[in-house]
């Protein structure tokens, strides 16, 4: 692999930008691998770097149907923190944060993660009490929390609209300054391009379209390039895994829903900190190019359309505008929708599943990609050694027949209310 | 916005009705403790049809059945829920 | 359209008090209850109906009850060439189909309320919702029409 | 007063603007471009990554270059096309993302720099910690950004609508026209959309009339944008009211956001002339010929006195007619086909652009290859012309199906839904075109994508690293990602990447189409719900009560409810405290108007009762009432209140605030779903009846003072007037006190508070809101819905085991069965105590530094002792009684100790409530 740094890039200046290589091979599927990843999302791609590089399995394959990172990886609002409420929860993403602090250097490629804080407003004293008792858990649990005064919070995001008559007056707030953005098409391509320079073979325009199985075991993958053996066959298409999991004759306590985000025009900075809400499902962040990044409900209802209901991109905007007045102005210049994979208690599943050879990454419902690193990791360990790694096992398929969900809303089994 | 064909008050928007689970994982209070956990917490999730149990919360107010192509949207049938709809 | 037009209604919000729920389990509309609004294929609303209501209590005794929700619900009386103009603002019912002349009801939501439209006259509808309610739509309503 | 570009006709300018703080003129009509043009100014705007100079390309929305910042205060509208706003007496124009001025700008040293910054050069430098990447990125994120937004408040407001028609148009140009009139001389409502301000659409740049849609009873929306196509004919419209940065004509919203449901949707959405790529082709002057024609015909501004055409179709040609006519020269036609049509203009076959020259004025000639030989032309226009596209998004967005057209290089609709249809220049109805020219001589400044500066060097090289999708071309060069969403630059990058690729445009592949077709304001999309109407406010029905009160309120989801009534001079801790103080020794009263309630009727009311709730009901006696609850499907406790029993067949159930909307979805779900036989009527009253309590050991003779009767005893009902008003009276206590809750109808209920009062505060209690109300109830033990019960807890975790009915039948009996749900170690409710204050939310540990093992879920003061008590989920629950732990909450500083008791710090055993 050539190195990228600044002063390849200037030798590349002075040669026309002839030198660069391919960042990842597009090599031709093997007959066997140790292990194949199905799905060459950010999850997928960082489960096999992670196997090669943590576990020293270099015989893995990634099966993408499309272009790697069009899945969820490039369709989120490039949020990255940890601050959840839950034990389990916060272990495993503030695992995945630590990843994302050294990851453009580890994997030698710039994914312009930009820790510029992650803020959740609080709207009334019960709200400050809830990011309180947040912000608490985190504290013991070693993860930076931090609750802000109103004024505070008015000084680091000026054009909010502080006012007490404010349709969602602010309160304060409760900040992780170590959360942020990271560039979200870069930690496929990054991944992709480290995995593959450990002898990862990423495969793109590869469908998985069955399982091949032996003996009540897992032993191949049948694509749209052919039968691929295989050790173990790790899934990891959140959006998708409904369908691939059928392949296996398992269904999951999954359903696909729609998840919008919309960009406006880019601006000069206005905002220098992801804002985002104790009550609404808001939000709000500039990205490097200037533009605001917005997100809102899910759709609430079943679908693959990757097409949403344009009643819940107005909503997001009513509220972003109470936030931020002056954003009335600005204009949406692309929205985009994901399919998520809504679990049925929030959290995601990183586990062995009743079939043996078998595994799934999935159920990260809208908030996977800040756990991209973590998740890879963790799924790697799963994959290389059979055994759960620590930080996953609590995030178990068996969990909802035990009643050991992880349920952070505390609204149940029912993904539509989440 | 899709524009959902309601037996009893005709073509409405879907800003109208809200979606409650397949039909599929309704249960019954009598049902055994190990059929209600794989009704509760296991679905089809196809890329494809399914039946649904919604309800036009902000208009009759009654629970509709809806056979409904997920990818497409398409919605080929709108019924009453009846209880003894095979699922 | 006019671009240039405020839309030409007149609103008028006041308690609607006399408004029961006849709710049947079993049997049919009793012929005293006749005109009564159906809100639900065993739900009709009782408004206005004054001493009445006892008697039609009385006709469906045993298959049915009346449940009093006036003292929650504002009715809004919408008259002018407008009010078909000004029901759409924030809506998502056709209120312009032909269909939806006088004597018709309709459940729907306005700006985020639940709302019940009776159409009462050529150029007239009532819209009832929860009191709760009465601000918002108040506010919405008087930024629209010709009052705002 | 005339312009200097304007073609003489006699007509004087009767419009002032400003751009820049210069003054200039126009007439109606002009768009801002179009005005620019007649006064001479070529360098409008600065390119997004390299500074370049620019001018106006297009006429149309497609513009990439021409933008600038409309408007002033909150009515500023950055980014705006200076072809898509319609000059209006007074409009303020400025130039963006330059500095210090348009003409000399620093960021121009970017292009100098242009070698060493290729598409994607950030992904591999600036690595290092990533504080370091951050100090990059400041500098970044500064030259980042086209425009300023606003700071100010929008002083405008915007509206939504809900539209219906048998037929709607897109495009009103004379295809879409014809269509329109023709729906609706066969019946029905038709509506006919047009972007711009005039009908015509390409008719316009050829000077050609077009009949009139509303003589034919079609209702036509100009300045309205198509810019969403969703579901089942669902079509999203942004009507335009006010010009940007314009104020709206009083009364009326800047713009409006229609809904719109279409049985039939026609898409007459036109055609978008493609730029031609090389050198120097982004200078200003060098325009597409289609926007030269309709600056001259439509606007009667020439944009240059010297025009070169450089076409491969035969449209330009009219363009080379109006330029002539128009009074300029036509130097040559360079048309890249080897057999161009005759023309009275000097034509050159086979003939190729390869480079623009000039400066930042704009360009000044033009280097062609013609044939085997290179030529120069002197010109002050380049009028281009690469073919036409069809504009396809609208079919796209809904889930249409595109196929390739060789003939016009173009995609043009195929299948989708049925109710969708195209006609015109949108279906590909345009002239044909000679194979695109892969000849590119310096393609380090052609550009592909103008307002991104991604040149066709760029998708060479993102082809060379691997970045072959054209979904990965998009996301690696920003190719495509611009504010014009690549109108003008997705084909041209195609049919690069094709060329790289070695593969035709159609196996190169396309993006998808997704809404909006232009961009649009958060405001239209927000409409009314903007500022502060983005969520409804709930007001209950004695809200002037106590706003007459000076109640400080309290939001509830979307309720307000009073929380403290303070007197002059007391914060609300302690105006709480003297309230619920008063309730503990004399008597106070409270508003509960928003707790559910949901009249039950019926013979098998209690049946119903009894799957819904998983507590005994069928035992309750007529005239009693007592605490239920009820869980959700997975066992865990969903909601909980009250169920009384009016009479024989009748029961009222009351449950929580918040859970009202949820509660009545259950009932309905549980009655109509799982048990459609029962005889039963369920009514929500939650608004019918206004909720009065008086509670405090005065209470039971402050009643009987007020009605006359015997008070029910606990957990008894009664009904008696107060005040002349008739009210259903439930001796409920959730403060601990004997007490008694009054429900009478919302709209008459005020005179039950306002003789209640007197009697209380002659009594020496006090009217008590929220806030007293969880210090009271916290006292007593009562866990609330959302704080104890958080969805995540059980009936045992709750300690409310006891109350199960054995025999099971009751939602969520089964899934209690979960073997994890009685795991000694799970979190369950426990008291605390601690002769200080202890912080609600905190973390319960051994100490300093140890594994949490639960959390405070709510706390409050003592009432009557000093001290301070709580409700907490702890591991093991009360097995732990006696312990001492730590009560740490590191964000607030605050480390209490506490003690594990019993979770009922008052009363226990209910004494209080007997008179």
């Amino acid at each position: 692999m050539k190195r990228y740094s600044a002063m390849a890039l200037l030798r590349a200046g002075l040669t026309g930008q002839r030198g660069w290589e391919r960042a990842w091979r597009d090599p031709e599927p093997k007959p066997h691998y140790e292990v194949i990843v199905i799905g060459g999302g950010g999850h997928g791609l960082s489960t096999a770097y992670y196997l090669a590089k943590v576990h020293g399995v270099r015989s893995v394959a990634v099966l993408e149907r499309g272009w790697i990172g069009g899945g969820n990886t490039g369709r989120n609002t490039t949020i990255v923190r940890s601050n959840y409420r839950q034990k389990p929860l916060h272990d495993l993403f503030d695992f995945a944060l630590g990843l994302w602090e050294g990851m453009s250097d580890a994997l030698n490629y710039n994914v312009m993660f930009s820790p510029r804080g992650a803020l959740f407003l609080g709207h009334s004293d019960a709200d400050m009490t809830q990011l309180a008792q947040r912000g608490d858990a985190l504290r013991c649990s070693g993860i930076d929390a931090e609750l802000m005064t109103p004024d505070a919070v008015h000084r680091l995001v000026p054009l909010l609209d502080m006012s007490p008559d404010a349709r969602f007056p602010i309160h304060g707030g409760l900040i992780q300054r170590r959360g942020g953005t990271a560039r979200h098409d870069a930690v496929a391509w990054g991944y992709a391009r480290a995995a593959d320079a450990q002898g990862v073979d990423v495969i793109q325009n590869c469908e998985v379209t069955g399982l091949v199985m032996a003996g009540g075991r897992v032993t191949g993958v049948e694509t749209t390039r052919g039968t691929i053996g295989a050790g173990r066959v790790g899934i990891c298409v959140a959006g998708n895994s409904g369908p691939v999991a059928a392949m296996a004759g398992l269904k999951l306590p999954i359903e696909a829903q729609t998840l919008q985000a919309f960009v406006t025009e880019p601006v000069k900075p206005m905002i220098d900190t992801v804002v985002m809400s104790q009550s609404l499902h808001c939000y709000i962040s500039q990205s490097d190019k200037g533009g605001i990044v917005l997100g809102g409900d899910p759709d609430q209802f079943p679908s693959y359309a990757q097409r949403g209901l344009p009643i819940r991109l107005e909503k997001a905007a009513a509220e972003a505008i109470a936030l931020v007045p002056a954003l009335s102005r600005l204009r949406m210049v692309r929205c985009w929708s994901g399919t998520t994979d809504m679990s049925f208690d929030g959290s995601p599943i990183i586990s062995a599943l009743p079939v043996d050879g078998l595994y799934l990454n999935g159920g990260w419902c809208y908030g996977g990609f800040k756990a991209t690193p973590g998740s890879g990791w963790c799924y790697a360990h799963l994959l290389a050694t059979g055994e759960s790694h620590p930080l996953a096992a609590p995030f178990s398929f068996d969990r909802f027949a035990t009643g050991a969900t992880i349920d952070e809303a505390g609204v149940g089994f029912m993904p539509q209310l989440r | 916005m899709m524009l959902i064909d309601c037996p009893y008050c005709g073509e409405r928007a879907q800003a109208e009705f809200t979606y409650e689970r397949t039909l599929d994982s309704i249960v019954s209070l009598d049902m055994p403790v190990e059929e209600v956990l794989a009704r509760l917490f296991s679905r089809a999730n196809p890329r494809g049809e399914d039946r649904e149990l919604w309800r036009h919360t902000f208009g009759c107010r009654q629970w509709l059945v809806l056979r409904r192509h997920r990818r497409t949207h398409a919605i080929a049938a709108v019924d009453p829920y009846a209880p003894d709809d095979p699922e | 359209m006019g671009r240039a037009i405020v839309i030409d209604a007149d609103v008028a919000l006041a308690p609607a008090r006399d408004v029961t729920v006849l709710d049947l389990w079993e049997g049919e509309l009793p012929a005293i209850a006749a005109g009564a609004m159906q809100v639900e294929p065993r739900r009709w609303w009782l408004i206005d109906r004054g001493e009445a209501t006892e008697e039609i209590d009385t006709a469906i005794a045993g298959r049915g009850v009346l449940v009093p929700i006036g003292g929650g619900l504002t009715r809004a009386t919408i008259s002018g060439p407008g009010w078909r103009d000004l029901l759409s603002v924030s809506g998502f019912f056709d209120v312009h189909h032909s269909g939806f002349g006088a004597g018709s009801a309709v459940s729907t939501i306005i700006h985020h309320v639940p709302v019940r439209i009776r159409v009462t006259g050529a150029s007239s509808c009532d819209v009832f919702f929860a009191t709760s309610y009465a601000s918002t739509l108040a506010e919405l309503w008087q930024k629209t029409s010709k009052g705002g | 007063m005339t312009a200097p570009r304007r073609i003489a006709d006699g007509a004087t300018d009767s419009l002032r603007f400003t751009f820049d703080g210069r003054a200039m003129t126009a007439r109606p009509g002009d768009t801002l471009a179009a005005a620019l043009l007649a006064n001479g100014v070529s360098l409008v705007a600065r390119s997004f990554k390299y500074h370049r100079p620019r001018g106006i390309m297009a006429a149309g929305v497609e513009e990439p270059n021409a933008l600038v910042t409309v408007g002033e205060g909150g009515r500023t509208e950055p980014n705006t096309r200076a072809t898509d706003v319609f000059v209006y007496d007074g409009l303020v124009a400025r130039s963006q993302n330059a500095w210090p001025s348009l003409n000399f700008d620093m960021g121009a040293m970017n292009g100098m720099l242009a070698r060493f910054l290729p598409a994607g050069f950030y992904y591999k430098t600036f690595f290092g910690p990533a504080s370091r990447w951050m100090l990059y990125e400041r500098f970044i994120r500064r030259a980042a950004g086209l425009g300023k937004a606003p700071v100010d408040r929008d002083p405008d407001h915007f509206e939504h609508r809900a539209a219906f028609c048998d037929v709607l148009v897109v495009g009103g140009g004379p295809a879409g026209i014809q269509v329109a009139r023709d729906a609706a001389a066969s019946g029905g409502r038709v509506i006919l959309v047009e972007q711009d301000a005039l009908l015509g659409g390409s008719a316009l740049r050829d000077g050609i009339a077009v009949p009139d849609p509303v003589q034919a009873g079609v209702r036509m929306m100009l300045r309205t944008t198509a810019s969403g196509n969703w579901d089942h004919g669902f079509v999203t419209l942004v009507e335009r009211i006010a010009e940007p940065g314009q104020q709206p004509p009083a009364g009326m919203p800047a713009q409006r956001l229609w809904h719109v449901r279409a049985k039939r949707i026609v898409l007459a959405t036109g055609a978008i002339e493609r730029p031609l790529t090389f050198a120097g082709n982004d200078r200003p002057g060098v325009m597409l010929a289609s926007a030269v024609r309709a600056y001259i015909r439509r606007h009667g501004v020439l944009a240059g006195q010297r025009v070169v055409i450089a076409t491969n179709n035969d449209d330009a040609y009219r363009t080379a007619d109006a330029a002539r006519e128009a009074g300029g020269t036509v130097v040559a036609i360079l048309d890249s086909r080897p057999e161009p049509p005759a023309a009275e203009h000097p034509t050159f076959a086979d003939a190729v652009p390869l480079a623009a020259h000039g400066g930042r004025g704009g360009v000044t000639a033009i280097t062609a290859r013609v044939g085997a030989t290179t030529r120069r032309f002197d010109a002050d226009v380049v009028a281009m012309s690469g073919g036409f596209t069809p504009v396809v998004h609208l079919h796209s967005q809904a889930g249409g199906t595109l196929g390739w057209r060789e003939d016009i290089q173009a995609f043009v609709p195929e299948g989708g839904p049925e109710w969708i249809e195209s006609v015109g220049s949108a279906v590909g109805e345009v002239e044909p075109i000679a194979p695109a020219s892969a000849e590119l001589p310096d393609p380090k400044h052609s550009f592909i994508d103008f307002q991104n500066d991604v040149a066709a060097s760029d998708v060479d090289l993102a082809w060379r690293e691997g970045y072959r999708s054209v979904e990965h071309l998009k996301r690696y060069t920003t190719l495509g990602m611009a504010t014009d969403q690549g109108k003008t630059s997705n084909m041209a990058g195609l049919a690069r990447l094709a060329t790289s690729a070695g593969v035709t445009i159609p196996q190169a592949g396309l993006t998808t189409f997704r809404p909006p077709y232009t961009p649009l304001t958060l405001g239209a999309m927000a409409g009314a719900d903007g500022g502060g109407h983005a969520a409804p406010r709930r007001r209950i029905a004695l809200h002037d009560v106590h706003e007459a009160r000076a109640a400080l309120w309290q939001p509830l989801g979307l309720w307000h409810r009073p929380r403290a009534y303070p007197q002059i001079g007391e914060t609300l801790h302690d105006a709480a405290l003297r309230e619920a103080r008063a309730v503990r020794t004399i008597a106070g009263l409270t508003d509960v108007s928003t707790l559910a309630k949901f009249a039950v009727h019926g013979p098998d009311a209690a049946r119903l009762l009894e799957m819904v709730c998983a507590t005994g009901i069928a035992k309750l006696a007529v005239g009693r009432g007592r605490y239920t609850f009820m869980l959700r499907e997975d066992g865990m406790v969903l909601d909980d209140g009250t169920v009384w029993r009016l009479d024989e067949n009748g029961y009222l159930l009351t449950s929580s605030t918040g859970g009202a909307d949820r509660m009545e979805a259950h009932l309905s779900y549980v009655h109509r779903v799982l048990a459609p036989t029962l005889r039963v009527s369920v009514v929500a009253q939650q608004e019918h009846y206004a909720g009065i309590a008086l509670a405090g050991p005065r209470a039971a003779a402050i009643l009987a003072d007020l009605t006359g009767i015997e008070p029910p005893a606990h957990m008894g009902l009664a009904r008696a007037k107060v005040a002349g008003v008739p009210a259903l009276i439930l001796a409920a206590s959730y403060s601990g006190e004997r007490a008694f809750e009054l429900y009478a109808a919302g709209h008459d209920a005020a005179p039950i508070w306002g003789a209640i009062e007197d009697k209380v505060r002659a009594a020496g209690g006090f009217p008590y809101g929220l806030e007293a109300l969880e210090f009271l109830r916290i006292e007593k033990g009562h866990v609330v819905i959302g704080a104890e019960a958080d969805g995540r807890t059980t009936p045992h975790d709750l300690g409310l085991e006891r109350m199960l009915r054995k025999a099971g039948g009751f939602v969520g009996a089964q899934a209690l069965a979960r073997p994890a749900l009685a795991a000694p170690d799970r979190r369950r409710l426990v008291g605390l105590v601690s002769s200080e204050q202890i912080p609600e939310g905190a973390m319960l540990v051994a100490n300093h530094g140890a594994t949490v093992e639960g959390h405070v879920t709510s706390a409050g003061p003592r009432l009557l002792e000093s001290g301070g008590a709580a409700l907490a989920l702890l591991a093991g629950g009360m097995a732990r009684e006696g312990e001492t732990l730590l009560a740490t909450s590191p964000t607030r500083d605050r480390h209490v100790r506490v003690t594990v008791t019993a979770p009922v710090f008052h009363d226990p055993d209910g004494a209080r409530y007997r008179d």
